[in-house]
């Protein structure tokens, strides 16, 4: 197969008809394990090259190979990057799906299909395009494992043809894709040249729907939100990374294993200054990172669902014993084993109050993959600040799809280690471990190595002293117990602080988390757009300071917006803010997808025709 | 440091007492077998020198869990969580590869709720040593059978035991671990010598040391009471620990009597054979030995197995020779280009 | 050693002095291990089998011999039986704290002490009498191990003699405690008696207290809660036991241990008509009750703050595949290992929502023996209804220590087992296991074995349909997460309901639950003897029903009183009633040690004076 | 339903189909090992005329967790916890006892998370075959390796594999498990074999059966491979399985080629010997040659261990002969006068 030209002309747009322009979104239904994730990677990054904001979420089953998958990304001129409910454009190349699929699509929508799929009916209000997949591949000599590939690369052709979609853009994303292999990029360039002319000849346009170049992406990166909190870790000074595989949280240790050898190998000796060690199982994931932060390291695990519930005793040790440790809880639909690869928000108050007891720990929300990769520093100081476990709850649908960001600055905040005390300084002013000599409710602590003889602690899950001597006077665990609330509450004010967008007299107020802000910034827009105004506040960790209190304080209502089934995040601010409790209402809804802006604008109109006056 | 102090006799080369090995005073029973194997914690490491601060202690849960309490009281200790120091002690090795550590586990905590980590810290050849204080029984909570108690053994509270013992040296053996001893916390002098032979081993050395319960599995027909092990201990050899620093005594031996284990620290075990054809690098030979000696209720103490083929886990994972704990920020964040490399990258 | 006849006169009271009869506490201090909780029991049960309500607590060390234990009895003519911060009566025999036991003692108390203690100082307000117990010893020609038993046999002649505790009800008391092994009772009871007759000769007595008969002991027994909780599992039909011993929750067990064998014996086969499992650890003895509550068995297992933790993963996978089985909790003090041998309310939250995703478990809340004894039967019924986990949260004051009760009743609640269907309902009506057809929220099962090829489902964690086949559509799960929620709002009035205690004009409600009743009984009986009538509502499950809506609503004030740092039942009552919440004060307090009357007569007078008008 | 019915030769005695046995379609990969082991149920079942009611199946997490999907669609399933099929079954069968219960697990699922339960469940000896489904690596979170994949192995995504492979009949066996075989998925007739005659088997019978991903690990260089495994078999015996109610062939053998196995319900195994010395029964033997072969990268099959001197689980704690969760309520709550009794002790 030599490489080819493609057709110069991109398709017409038929006459009379108003175009569709960077406002749309596409739809790829495959079966999984064919390999189509770079043909849809690179339709989107290929937008994205044009200078046009785009978004890609997977909507992947459990399993390897053959169950359907759904690509979906969307294309917007004004920068909107949530899910939307239906798509105009689909590529239904996926036989077990392809009529539902069909029907999905809204009137004046398009499909582009194989030619062979059985029983697909026609749909008048539809621009339809078969593709003759067999011929084609038959054309292009592929054979074997070959032709799941290039399958997938027919689409790229027909889609880039139909919604003109530059080809040197596509041949830029296989070129990042591929990581500069341009062997392999010429290879794939052929298959979607050749469909793109046989599109050209074969094929006349009948939809609305183009792309056309724009300078919104302009040094914007296109990143998964594991990636970035990956490479958050490595240059927030992670030393021990554990793991346990689950999805979705092996994609964020795959980029740590694939950042430090990279970035972190010492260059004098050419060996790790790091150790990634895969634990037989969470328990011992956790247990391995308490060890390790105990003795000094800044230690993390990542893990979903199913790995939290395991982690708790030990978690409830880290918060007691007062041990540094990060986890990052990669959410996915629970309960139990739930949806694995689904997207929510359901972990909240499991991760907040984790540990039997009257446990209480530190939550960090990511809601961008540049908080991603910010809070891969601000986590470990927090944990070694506060001397605690420290909970990073990122979601599936930010971890594992695809986003736009700013270039990631080098991170401002400097590495923060606590309160740890030397050698010298044990001689010098003497040392208990628990005594709070700041009144901020946090010890000072020594690590195993320090070289005196009056640096050493017992560390323990029982009753102690503040000397960390064993106790079982009721006296001294009220003591602990109270500096511990005391040390909670300190966090309050330095954990991140939310990001509140506030419109003048504005009808009520938002609070939400994480993923949701993305439909509900496009909410809020379309409600201005009707008249309403909204304040927004997104929160960016718990416990709460003054800023959410004031936020609330400052409105008659304010709308509590989660993915979960009972509201979590509204108990705990109700549960925080007792005095105001009646002014927040909850948004709470799971079904595994992501939020979109129809169901965010319908509900709050819906909610407000009850509770606004 | 290094050479001794004028105070005379009393102090090691480190400088220190055996006082100031000790530990608070012990809350378990009097004559807790768990005490004895204490005490020759704090003498060898009196007798090794090792500074306090080099050293770290961790246990799970349990009476012979809480004994890191009782010794070495100016080292680092961490009581975990029950059946849980493996991983524990897994973290802080990486995170500091230069300390010695000693965990101190019990046989329900290894065998019974720890089986897991047991198995894959032997998997993973974490440079430590793993104590296992084995009574058969849990102390803690009163006496009923763990998982080591003897298949058809009959107590007043706990009642028949119908489940065949786990013997945690196969289980260690097979799992992959180089080190594995058994003794008997009524015979110090072979404790202490597996003690400093295991912290010259450069990964996870088991010690299965039985460690009678006098309050609740101290009768003599109980093999891990005092009564059977006084009776019936049956070590394989006559075990001497040679540092690296000390020449080898040469003495004369029969052929085929003697033999010599060489440490990679430099140090040496010498094992005078009790039992001729008895040789501890061989790995079936071992396994044979103690499906043997179960069957036949013997109780064999000794070096039952060694090998330092394998890497211990620090090595494996080309750690920097430093502490990664202490590292200063420089080695831990990397340089600004670096990040620019990968946002240019994903431009 | 010969039987001895005891003097026949009891301590003549000092001239002058009013006596103060039945209304005081002893305590015992001794040193673990030492058997001394024979003699503690003998003491205590010779005093209720006067006709005394009596009630005794054990606190007792993390340790198996040598440290500090006190055993409290509290004798009151009244009834009260809430621990009681100091007490007149101390019986120092423990070397290691008679300085500071003596030192807790109220003027005009009472000190019976060894006279070997080392640094004993004279109290001139105290009573002093000191007891030659290595004389008396061997005058008796006790030795080795007897020496520590019948040093314990000492201080009880000695307080009879002091207090006038009948002699023949010591020897019932012990008669009973033996198990009518009369040679250990009268062994036992010759030393007593020689102590009594010593101290007949050698003690004046100087001090007012004593007690006298009563009838108010008649028709009631004296149990452990444990003890309770383990007979009534064996009476609410229990077929499969599986436990981890855990402090304190052991006893409960070694309960069903003892009862099984004499009750639940098949006397056609002589076999058993169950099975008790000890398992390796708390995940599988989790597992093996919802192994057998899905097969079909009521199972259960025993437990503490750390089994919860270790148990979350099932517990939700028992909540979202809806299978039965039952946790006991017997409460400790957590965090973490926390204080193992001391008393507390920590796990309301932590069981409450325990699995992650969005769980919510039913809790039973048992606050008396009886109602240990009853849910042994309630608590099986409802996790077979309600095809759930449910937990029960005991605590170790109740659980492990001896309290007076009426004699159990025959359980009158029927053995319920639920939606099962048959094999030939089956067959004619068709199935589809999650199906909600009685618009409860219950669904309909089968249990394995059913004899049709149509009873079969596969049960799972993950997302599913109705028919119970594996389903990732969003519609699927959400019908499937709000019927759940439907089943849990079901449960609101199936569960058992609150006690409700009313006085009329009270000034203000009361809300609690478990064992802190004893204390706030005693404590409104104070409160409405200073003028301050009260209203109180004891909880005996979770989630709440109608009754607990209307009695915050007939209240200005509701003070929720609970054991625990964090006031976790006040959280979730504010969480369950928002537009009541403010009317809902916290009173949460936990040091290990059973509240007392004092307490809570402090804390509400001292918040009635912020709160109430 | 003893007797055929007349519908011909395509139902079993139990009159059903060989179709009745199928599950929903699979939704593995094609060509994964697991789903010829599915269909080696779904035939063992319909020859040994198994009634659909009268099996459990169970299962872990993994790919191989989800086959009982796929096969006995009218048998009650659970698919449980990641690692914990063993306590799910060992409740079940308790519950149940009449109950044939058939668990697949993975890899991942017995020898990584579910090491303790694998473990403690061989202990127990609760009466089920637990098919452990083993290619090397975590197959549904897409191929990290296992705690069984080979020493030094090299997967493009895993990187090395630095630990030693735990061997799960070596740790079956030392745990006290009495019948103990491995085999390859591709050896349909060897697997079919071991499978009823575990499904006799008075005890937990671990089939230990090599399933190839072939997605993540089927590079020849891998043991788990099919290539691997169709070039390195290396069957101990040819296995015939007897049931009771069929009379044992009488074949000439040489004296010392053929031995066989009763079983407790009558039926027998037939083992032409392959390998000469090779005896099944006896313990030692057996773990020698397993190591051996584990040294050696010999690809051993069939019969490895057995032993049926110990009780199952469920006679161990006499349960009556019905199941317990069938039990009427009058054998579940004991009469009034017990519980006087009682009170009256208490009075
Ligand atoms: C998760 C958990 N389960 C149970 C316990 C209760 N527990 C404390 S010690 C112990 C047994 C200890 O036995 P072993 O390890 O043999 O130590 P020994 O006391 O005999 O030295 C148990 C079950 C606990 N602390 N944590
Ligand atoms: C507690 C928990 N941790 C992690 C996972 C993620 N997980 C699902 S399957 C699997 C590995 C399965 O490997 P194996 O048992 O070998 O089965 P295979 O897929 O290879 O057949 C893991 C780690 C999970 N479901 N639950
Ligand atoms: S109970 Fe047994 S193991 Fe525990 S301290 Fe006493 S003797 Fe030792
Ligand atoms: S990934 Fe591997 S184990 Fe899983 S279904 Fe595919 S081939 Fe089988
Ligand atoms: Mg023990
Ligand atoms: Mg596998």
């Amino acid at each position: 197969m030599a490489i080819r030209e493609a057709a110069s002309q991109a398709a017409p747009l038929p006459e009379g008809v108003d175009p569709i322009v960077n406002d749309f979104s596409i739809v790829v239904a495959t079966a999984n394990g064919t390999g189509s994730q770079t043909a849809n990677l690179a339709i989107m990054r290929a937008i994205f090259k044009m200078g046009i904001p785009v978004n890609g979420k997977n909507i992947f089953p459990s399993n390897i190979q053959g169950l359907p998958t759904w690509y979906h990304i969307r294309v917007s001129g004004d920068g909107y990057v949530a899910r939307r409910a239906n798509s105009e454009v689909l590529v239904a190349f996926n036989e077990a799906t392809a009529i539902e699929d069909l029907q999905n699509l809204p009137s004046g929508g398009v499909c582009i299909y194989r030619d062979d799929l059985k029983g697909l009916p026609n749909r008048e209000d539809v621009s339809m395009y078969p593709v003759p997949v067999v011929k084609l591949l038959k054309e292009i000599g592929a054979k074997g494992q070959f032709r799941d590939r290039y399958t997938n690369m027919l689409y790229v052709g027909v889609v880039a043809y139909l919604l003109n979609i530059d080809l040197e853009k596509v041949d830029l994303a296989l070129d990042i894709h591929f990581k500069r292999r341009r062997k392999l990029v010429d290879m794939n360039m052929d298959v979607i040249k050749l469909c793109y002319n046989w599109a050209a000849e074969n094929l006349t346009k009948t939809d609305p729907f183009v792309v056309e170049p724009l300078d919104k992406t302009e040094g914007k990166i296109l990143m998964t939100g594991n990636d970035a909190a990956g490479l958050g870790t490595v240059f927030g000074g992670l030393t021990v990374c554990t793991w346990y595989p689950i999805t979705p949280s092996t994609s964020m240790i795959d980029a740590v294993n694939a950042y430090l050898p990279r970035m972190r190998v010492d260059e004098e000796s050419g060996k790790a200054t790091y150790a990634v060690v895969q634990a037989e199982d969470e328990l011992a994931a956790i247990g391995m990172v308490l060890g390790a932060g105990w003795a000094g390291a800044r230690s993390m695990t990542a893990t979903s669902g199913p790995g939290i519930s395991l982690m708790s005793e030990f978690v409830g040790l880290g918060y007691f014993a007062e041990i540094p440790g990060v986890i990052w809880n990669i959410q996915r639909v629970g309960p139990s084993t739930g949806l694995p690869t689904r997207t929510g928000q359901g972990d909240i108050i499991p991760a907040y109050y984790c540990g039997h007891g009257d446990t209480k720990n530190i939550l960090l929300l990511p809601g961008t993959i540049h908080e991603c990769f910010q809070m891969g520093t601000t986590s470990f100081n927090l944990a070694e600040q506060f001397q605690t476990v420290v909970f990073v709850l990122s979601d599936l649908d930010l971890g594992m799809n695809t986003w736009m960001s700013e270039v990631f600055d080098y991170p401002e905040e400097p590495i923060n280690r606590g309160k740890v005390l030397t050698a010298e300084e044990v001689e010098e002013k003497g040392f208990a471990r628990y005594k709070d000599l700041d009144g901020d409710g946090i010890g000072y602590r020594t690590l195993p190595g320090t070289k005196s003889t009056k640096a050493a602690y017992f560390t323990r899950g029982t009753g102690r002293n503040s000397a960390a001597v064993y106790s079982e006077r009721a006296e001294d665990w009220l003591e602990t117990m109270d500096r511990l609330m005391r040390k909670f509450d300190t966090a309050r004010e330095a954990v991140p602080a939310p990001i509140v967008e506030e419109m003048d007299d504005s009808s009520y107020g938002i609070i939400s988390f994480g993923t949701t802000m993305y439909a509900i910034e496009e909410a809020r827009d379309r409600l201005a757009a009707e008249g309403t105004k909204t304040s927004f506040m997104r929160l960016r960790a718990l416990p709460i300071g003054q800023a959410v209190r004031d936020f609330v304080a400052k409105h008659d209502r304010v709308y509590v917006i989660e993915m979960n089934r009972d509201g979590q995040m509204h108990t705990i601010l109700r549960d925080e803010m007792p005095e105001m409790n009646m002014k927040m209402i909850s948004i709470a809804h799971q079904d595994g997808m992501p939020l979109t802006a129809r169901y965010v604008v319908d509900r709050l109109n819906e909610l407000e025709a009850q509770h606004g006056k | 440091m290094a050479n001794r102090p004028a105070r005379g006799p009393k102090v090691n080369a480190a400088g220190l007492s055996k006082a100031d090995y000790n530990g608070r005073p012990t809350t378990l029973c009097k004559g807790c077998g768990h005490n004895s194997i204490s005490s020759q914690i704090i003498t060898t490491c009196y007798e090794l020198s090792i500074k306090p601060w080099d050293i770290i202690k961790l246990s799970g849960i349990g009476c012979s869990s809480k004994s890191p309490a009782y010794f070495l009281g100016q080292s680092h200790g961490f009581n975990a969580l029950h059946g849980r120091m493996p991983s524990v002690g897994t973290g802080a090795l990486m995170a500091n590869r230069q300390l010695l550590a000693v965990g101190v586990s019990g046989d329900g905590d290894s065998g019974s709720i720890g089986m897991g980590q047991f198995k894959h810290m032997m998997r993973r050849n974490v440079r430590m040593v793993y104590i296992v204080e084995n009574n058969g029984v849990y102390g803690l909570t009163k006496g009923q059978f763990s998982a080591t108690a003897d298949e058809g053994q009959f107590l007043k509270y706990a009642g028949k035991n119908e489940l065949p013992p786990i013997d945690l040296c196969i289980e260690a053996i097979v799992a992959g671990a180089g080190f594995v001893a058994r003794s008997f916390s009524g015979d110090a002098k072979q404790v202490r010598t597996l003690m400093k032979a295991a912290l010259s081993y450069n990964g996870t050395a088991l010690l299965d040391i039985i460690s009678p319960c006098v309050t609740f599995n101290n009768d003599e027909s109980s093999t891990k009471s005092y009564p059977f092990g006084k009776d019936n201990e049956l070590p394989l050899h006559d075990l001497t620990y040679v540092p690296s620093f000390e020449e080898i005594e040469a003495v004369e031996y029969e052929p085929g009597e003697m033999q010599n284990v060489d440490m990679h620290d430099g140090s040496t075990i010498q094992l005078r054979k009790l039992e001729e054809d008895y040789d501890p690098t061989d790995k079936m030979g071992a396994l044979h030995r103690l499906q043997w000696a179960e069957q036949k209720r013997e109780f064999i103490t000794g070096l039952i197995y060694y090998d330092d083929k394998r890497k211990p886990l620090d090595e494996v994972e080309m750690l920097v020779d430093e502490p990664l704990a202490t590292l200063p920020d420089e080695k831990i964040r990397p340089p600004k280009e670096k990040l620019d490399m990968i946002m240019n990258e994903l431009l």
